[in-house]
């Protein structure tokens, strides 16, 4: 009987140390001290990984709609508006739970996210049917904006922009004869990395795959096809994560060539993975302009507040933020309405100038590829806008 | 074998402790423990509103995460735990790769379901009528796994699985039928309207939920039969000394391979509510992790007992969503949650090495040894 | 499939199989030695690998060095690698018999059942790899070139680096020390006793307790190893290293006969140069898989892999 | 014996078994022309030779049990008496030989055919399975007859209901034939060394066997469980079932088999009646420790 006693103390420590933890919970949901001056009050919502492996693209978007939301309420003097985050860990299977906690939230009428396309079809669902609009600065598959969804706005130009984009820098720029393509097989590096070859067409010598984010480290032999085929430049569909590796990996083995990529491998965590010096030269594609481009103070706030650099698609998303800031502004505080506000949007931010088509595109007109180049400060700054016929 | 009945009891074992509830059930006339367990079952029904109730109820619900869909979370892990209880816990096959046997389910629905499928022109059938042909295939994946596995013991095997769902996983991601990363979109609900508007919507998870009880019942009832009968007992001469067992007459290949395909059905089960819900499917879901997460459930609540099962695969996907939201200090925990999560599967193996609700026969003999070794 | 893509690259792709496989072969040594005494799957193990790989960044970071660094000259070379070295075995090490001490000790006091072991090593996996990534914020951290690889010998299309020989010339010393340690001394007899039972060994006055300690240690310690050279050849190191090299160091055991010294030592280098093939064959993108396909039918002819478990048998 | 050659020695063994077995004392070779022929054989050991390697652990042995005996297979220790039977039994594969069982070959049949086809055994080292209850253990072997399987108990179909509770019903009625009932629901790992034995009986004739094999099933016993352990051989005899016991305690064996043969490295001596084999030179010397060429 006292060893069923005992066991039966056990069980009930056990539940105790998980409810203990439970009873430390912090209320967040009462901050409702509704902020003084007009249109005020509400929230605008981030939505996306701030934890788990893909977290850092996360927090690179969080901290640069924060940073809007902060210096919108430092203009107006007061606490606003509020920000309300919501950790998706970037995972499809996460997402709906978390979308459907961020819904029930009535005070938030905007949503910045979901940053990737996975995420973003199992959650936008959820906010069509509660009618909350989103503004993605970073899910770029295709397709996203032919689901149907009312509430989708995407701030970035979609996948078929950039990668005619990257290839014709490669054939006009670089004027490179011998290509080498490769992808991580993720829905962004693939689609990128396919329309890279196929524009490319015979200058593509050879291609492989490697697998994503986490899931590989040794890429010896990716380098050594890249080496024996040839290749002055390599095209690598996927994230600045496994580009760093490769990167890193390349120069060790002698390769000179250049790598390219996508917008996923413009941020400095490629240099600090590879070093700096082996990461000069690297040019990343992006459909958004070089922040200083629009004079902007964006580059130095941000370091100043977050105490890092600005990522990737921090700037995007300090738009983002701030296209629903200036909406709210106007006195649209309604989901309806400012819903309806971004169809009309012109918008002129720090890394873009932002309209919408019907669709929740960005308009093709105003789509601007730009080229970036890893320099010694290891960042990728500014090359050239690239221009496609 | 009151083990089972404890099972639907499960939110209410969780409160109490287990040993001295369990004795009393197991004490009670056939209809008590008929009425009780009906009772939980109710109550489970309930869940979904567990957080009208006060005081107790805001500490327990989730935060940052919608409270049904975490409950919903939570049925499809059950299940997974469910079903890996038969492999590992009854059979005593040690499956490091369990998730497959989820994404096999999930993808089965998907390639039959969804208009990105390849077959979409031939089949793109309701959720419903996919559902048969994908519980098929993942017990054809059972045999499959399975088969060339039979000679394999504890270890070897262990590794096998293991390489068997990365397989699965890195096929979806690389082949352009399973559409890899990329994944299946539009993957329809279940079916049903109720007053003209459609149950199972996006918004609310609640239906989702009462499916995935529904669910967890019948296999509750699936496996118990299973458990008290011949096939229960042939599982466990298997487990306890295979050559004795077939010696005994016992057909180990056929048990085995049942165990396998069994366990494979109730994990594609999961997958298949889990497409359902989500109505998007991508190749990043059925990662490894998550595989050794359900197996750490299953041996947490209690190897080879159905109530352990069932309250190991309920915490393990309840304790990470229940530390959002949570801070210390300015500190949020949630971005510890699995470093917590794995310092608290330490502390429950180490306070409780045969699980939370071990099965009787395990707690009996680790009462024997340690009375063995006390003397000394 | 790319046929040209494997034969063309076929040297090459051999000598850096080769090389990663020493590494998992290192690696593999922590998974057999456990498994030979306890029976038991040390799950943690990759985490003993994962903090050695950032044990000898910090160090080398205190003497100022980073991924940006200028190659050292050659005798500040050897310094710095006789830290890191030193740094990532004391730590793994340490690790190694922490693991042992929290996660199996306890439960070997009661009497466990085995996979209530399996599941505190994954607890503890999931603990260490999870501390590490958010105190990293989940960053990869580069690795100062302490060594640069320099082709030193080449053949026809085959150029093998300094780096490549280093790490492939370790991995074999240190396999015939550790066998000599199995073999020869007082301290391995005292394992090689454990291993073939338990019960009997303890009659004969081996400490069990310490042989368990020892046998974690020496895992750490070849972890360690294995660590430091991970770092020199793959440049960087994450969070998640430790787990990802660790299902291939687990693999490459199993493959050889776990609990089998010589066993880990072939599954290693097999398992990497078939991933090399592989990757070169299929793409880098199959690797995993092939590895895996490959683990399955050899565990289909030879159910105790490829040498069989033995490590209390002489011939470990 | 270099492993090559592994045929051509077989074929001498076998060519020159004979002939140095035909000079052997005693009526044996008598008797096995009989058994080979018999009529009434229920197992038939038909000049089986099983190597290890290099070893040979039977040499060309040869014998056949009747219905309704009970047949002792003796010898000292290591003679290949557990070999002989886990042949009998479908654990070893003879290297050459036939072992017939009621007119059929069981070489190469899986182990639970060689159960289900009417073979049951007991092993020389307790092996139950520890943490299922005695009655659990009995039904595992009941079950070896049982048609229903995974589907109909899933649904609890009637037939299968109707297996569980006659099988229920029969592996009671053993508990109580070998003398555990009261243990019905004891875990096995609880039960004394004594019950464990019967426990073992008990589940090997839940098989519904035609031949019962005892190995060694005295092992460790005292006098007294030893007589009532004979009494317990007699009943199952009595029931109609063949059993063949394995023993090295010459004393039990004799008092309790109508047939005896005795094994010695791997070879028959001799073969007979307990009075005969008891004046059998060669069985004398064996158990004396003199060769048997010196006898």
């Amino acid at each position: 009987m006292r060893q069923v006693l005992a066991r039966a103390i056990g069980g009930v420590a056990i539940i105790g140390l998980i409810a203990g933890a439970a009873a430390c919970n912090k209320d967040s949901g009462g901050s409702d001290n509704a902020a003084g001056g007009s249109n005020c009050g509400y929230k605008l919502a981030f939505f996306g990984a701030l934890t788990g492996s893909a977290a850092n693209l996360g927090v690179n978007i969080e901290q640069g709609f924060e940073l809007a939301v902060e210096q919108y309420n430092k203009q107006k003097g007061s606490d606003c508006i509020t920000v309300a985050k919501f950790d998706s860990q970037g995972a499809a299977e996460v997402a709906p739970g978390v979308a459907r906690s961020l819904v029930a939230d009535k005070k938030i009428i905007g949503i910045v996210g979901p940053p990737f396309s996975g995420e973003s079809e199992a959650a936008n669902p959820i906010f069509d049917e509660a009618g909350i609009p989103t503004i993605t600065p970073s899910a770029t598959r295709t397709s996203l904006s032919a689901s149907g969804w009312k509430v989708f706005h995407r701030a970035v130009a979609n996948d078929d922009a950039q990668g005619p984009a990257a290839a014709s820098y490669i054939k006009d720029v670089l004027k490179a004869q011998k290509v080498f393509v490769a992808d991580d097989q993720s829905a962004y590096g693939q689609g990128l990395a396919d329309v890279v070859k196929s524009k490319l067409g015979p200058l593509v010598v050879q291609s492989d795959k490697t697998e994503g984010d986490g899931k590989q480290t040794d890429f010896s032999a990716l380098v050594q096809k890249v080496q024996s085929s040839g290749a002055t430049a390599l095209f690598y569909g996927g994230y600045y994560t496994n580009a760093g590796v490769i990167r890193k990996q390349l120069t060790a083995a002698g390769w000179k060539g250049t790598l390219l990529g996508g917008d996923g491998m413009k941020d400095p965590g490629l240099s600090k993975a590879s070093g700096t010096q082996a990461a000069i030269g690297t040019v990343v594609t992006c459909p958004c302009s070089p922040p200083e481009a629009a004079g902007g103070t964006f580059v130095n706030d941000y370091k100043a507040k977050w105490n890092v650099a600005a990522g990737t698609y921090s700037d995007v998303a300090f738009d983002a933020a701030n296209i629903f800031l200036q909406g709210i502004d106007a006195g649209n505080t309604t989901t309806e309405k400012l819903n309806t506000y971004l169809s009309t949007v012109n918008y002129k931010g720090i890394a873009n100038t932002y309209k919408f088509t019907d669709k929740g595109e960005l308009d093709p007109s105003l789509i601007k590829v730009w080229a970036f180049k890893f320099d010694a400060s290891g960042d990728a700054v500014k090359d050239q806008e690239i221009k496609t016929s | 074998m009151s083990d089972t009945a404890v099972a639907t009891e499960k939110p209410k074992t969780s409160f109490r402790g287990s040993g001295g509830v369990r004795g009393w059930f197991g004490r009670q006339p056939g209809w008590v423990r008929a009425v009780v367990a009906l009772a939980a079952a109710a109550l489970a029904f309930l869940l979904p509103y567990v957080g009208d109730i006060p005081l107790i109820g805001p500490q327990l619900i989730t935060e940052g995460i919608d409270w049904p869909s975490a409950l919903f979370n939570m049925s499809y892990y059950v299940l997974l735990a469910l079903g890996l209880n038969v492999v590992v816990g009854y059979a005593g096959l040690l499956d490091l790769g369990y998730v497959g046997f989820f994404a096999v389910g999930a993808y089965g629905t998907a390639i039959l379901t969804s208009k990105d499928s390849v077959l979409y022109s031939h089949t793109g059938w309701a959720w419903l009528a996919a559902v048969p042909v994908a519980l098929a295939a993942t017990m054809l994946a059972g045999l499959i796994l399975g088969w060339p596995t039979l000679r394999l013991r504890g270890d070897y095997l262990a590794i096998v699985t293991l390489g068997f769902a990365e397989i699965i996983r890195i096929v979806a991601t690389n082949t352009q039928t399973f559409r890899g990363d990329r994944g299946f979109t539009g993957i329809p609900h279940p079916p049903g309207t109720w007053n003209g508007k459609v149950i199972f919507g996006v918004t609310d998870a609640i239906p989702y939920f009462w499916l995935g009880l529904v669910v967890i019942i019948a296999v509750i009832f699936g496996v118990r039969n299973l458990d008290r009968s011949r096939v229960g007992r042939s599982w466990l001469a298997i487990r306890e000394d295979e050559e004795a067992a077939e010696i005994m007459g016992v057909r180990t290949t056929k048990f085995k391979l049942w165990a396998f395909s069994i366990g494979a059905f109730i994990g594609g089960l999961g997958g298949v509510l889990f497409a359902g819900e989500q109505g998007f499917i991508n190749s990043s879901t059925f990662v490894l992790q998550f595989s050794i997460l359900v197996l750490a459930g299953v041996v947490m609540g209690g190897s080879g007992n159905m109530a352990g099962a069932i309250l190991g695969g309920a915490l393990i996907s309840y304790i990470p969503d229940r530390l959002r939201g949570i801070s210390v200090g300015g500190t949020d925990l949630y971005e510890y949650r699995f470093a917590m999560f794995g310092v608290v599967i330490i502390i429950i193996m180490i306070l409780r090495p045969q699980g939370l609700i071990p099965s009787r026969r395990r707690a009996m003999e680790l009462k024997d040894r340690a009375k063995e070794v006390a003397p000394l | 499939m790319n046929f040209s893509g494997l034969i063309d690259n076929f040297g090459p792709l051999t000598v850096a199989g080769l090389a990663q496989g020493a590494i998992i072969a290192l690696f593999a040594l922590g998974y057999t030695l456990v498994y030979g005494v306890l029976r038991l799957i040390n799950f943690a193990h990759s985490e003993v690998f994962l903090v050695g790989t950032y044990a000898c960044l910090i160090i080398w970071g205190w003497f100022g060095l980073d991924q940006n660094s200028a190659r050292p000259d050659f005798g500040a070379m050897l310094g710095y690698m006789a830290l890191g070295l030193v740094a990532a075995i004391v730590v793994s090490g340490t690790v190694a018999l922490g693991v042992e001490l929290v996660a199996y000790r306890p439960l070997r006091r009661r009497n466990a059942p085995p996979l209530a072991f399996l599941i505190t090593a994954i607890g503890a996996s999931l603990a260490i790899s999870e501390f590490v990534g958010v105190a990293t914020h989940r960053n990869q951290r580069g690795v100062p070139p302490i060594i640069q690889a320099r082709t030193v010998i080449t053949i026809g299309n085959t150029h093998i680096t300094n780096l490549q020989i280093l790490i492939i010339a370790l991995a074999l010393v240190m396999m015939f020390v550790l066998d000599r340690f199995i073999n020869g001394s007082r301290l391995g007899r005292g394992i090689r006793a454990v291993a073939q039972n338990p019960d009997s060994a303890a009659l004969m006055g081996v400490n069990k307790s310490r042989v368990i300690s020892l046998v974690f240690l020496l895992g750490g310690l070849m972890a360690g190893i294995a660590a430091v050279m991970y770092d020199l050849k793959i440049g960087v190191t994450k969070y998640d290293a430790g787990f990802l090299l660790g299902i291939d160091a687990f693999t490459a055991a199993v493959l050889g006969g776990i609990g089998n010294l010589r066993g880990a030592l072939l599954g290693g280098l097999l398992l990497g140069v078939l991933q090399s093939w592989a990757a070169g064959l299929f793409g880098s993108n199959w690797l995993h898989a092939a590895a895996f396909v490959l683990l399955v039918l050899i565990l289909m002819f030879r159910p105790s892999g490829l040498l069989g478990e033995s490590l209390g048998r002489a011939r470990a | 014996m270099s492993e090559p050659h592994m045929d051509t020695p077989e074929e001498l063994d076998r060519m020159n078994a004979r002939p140095i077995d035909e000079p052997a004392p005693t009526g044996a070779d008598q008797i096995l022309d009989q058994g080979v022929r018999d009529p009434d054989a229920l197992l038939e050991v038909d000049h089986v030779t099983l190597r290890f390697g290099g070893v040979v652990a039977l040499n060309d042995v040869s014998f056949s049990l009747r219905k309704g005996e009970i047949f002792g297979l003796i010898g000292p220790n290591g003679a290949g008496k557990t070999t002989c039977f886990n042949a009998m039994t479908g654990v070893y594969r003879p290297t050459s030989g036939a072992i017939r069982f009621q007119g059929q070959s069981i070489v190469g049949k899986k182990k639970h055919e060689i159960t289900r086809g009417g073979i049951a055994r007991t092993f020389q080292n307790v092996r139950l399975f520890p943490e299922m209850t005695a009655l659990e253990n009995v039904m595992v072997g009941a079950d070896a007859h049982h048609k229903t399987s995974v589907i109909s108990a899933l649904f609890r179909l009637p037939r299968h209901w109707q297996e569980e509770r006659s099988g229920r019903e029969r592996s009671l009625e053993l508990l109580e034939f070998v003398g555990i009932r009261r243990r019905a629901g004891d875990v096995s790992r609880n039960l004394s060394y004594g019950e464990q034995r019967r426990l073992e009986i008990a589940r090997a004739l839940a098989t519904n066997p035609t031949l019962l094999c005892l190995d060694e099933p005295a092992a460790g016993f005292n006098p007294a469980e030893k007589a009532e352990l004979l009494e317990l051989i007699r009943r199952i005899r009595d029931t109609g079932v063949t059993v063949l016991l394995i023993e090295h305690d010459m004393r039990l064996v004799m008092g309790v088999t109508d047939r005896i043969v005795v094994l010695e490295f791997g070879k028959k001596i001799a073969e007979g009646t307990p009075a005969e084999v008891r004046d059998n030179p060669a069985v004398i010397a064996a158990y004396l420790g003199v060769p048997t060429d010196a006898a």
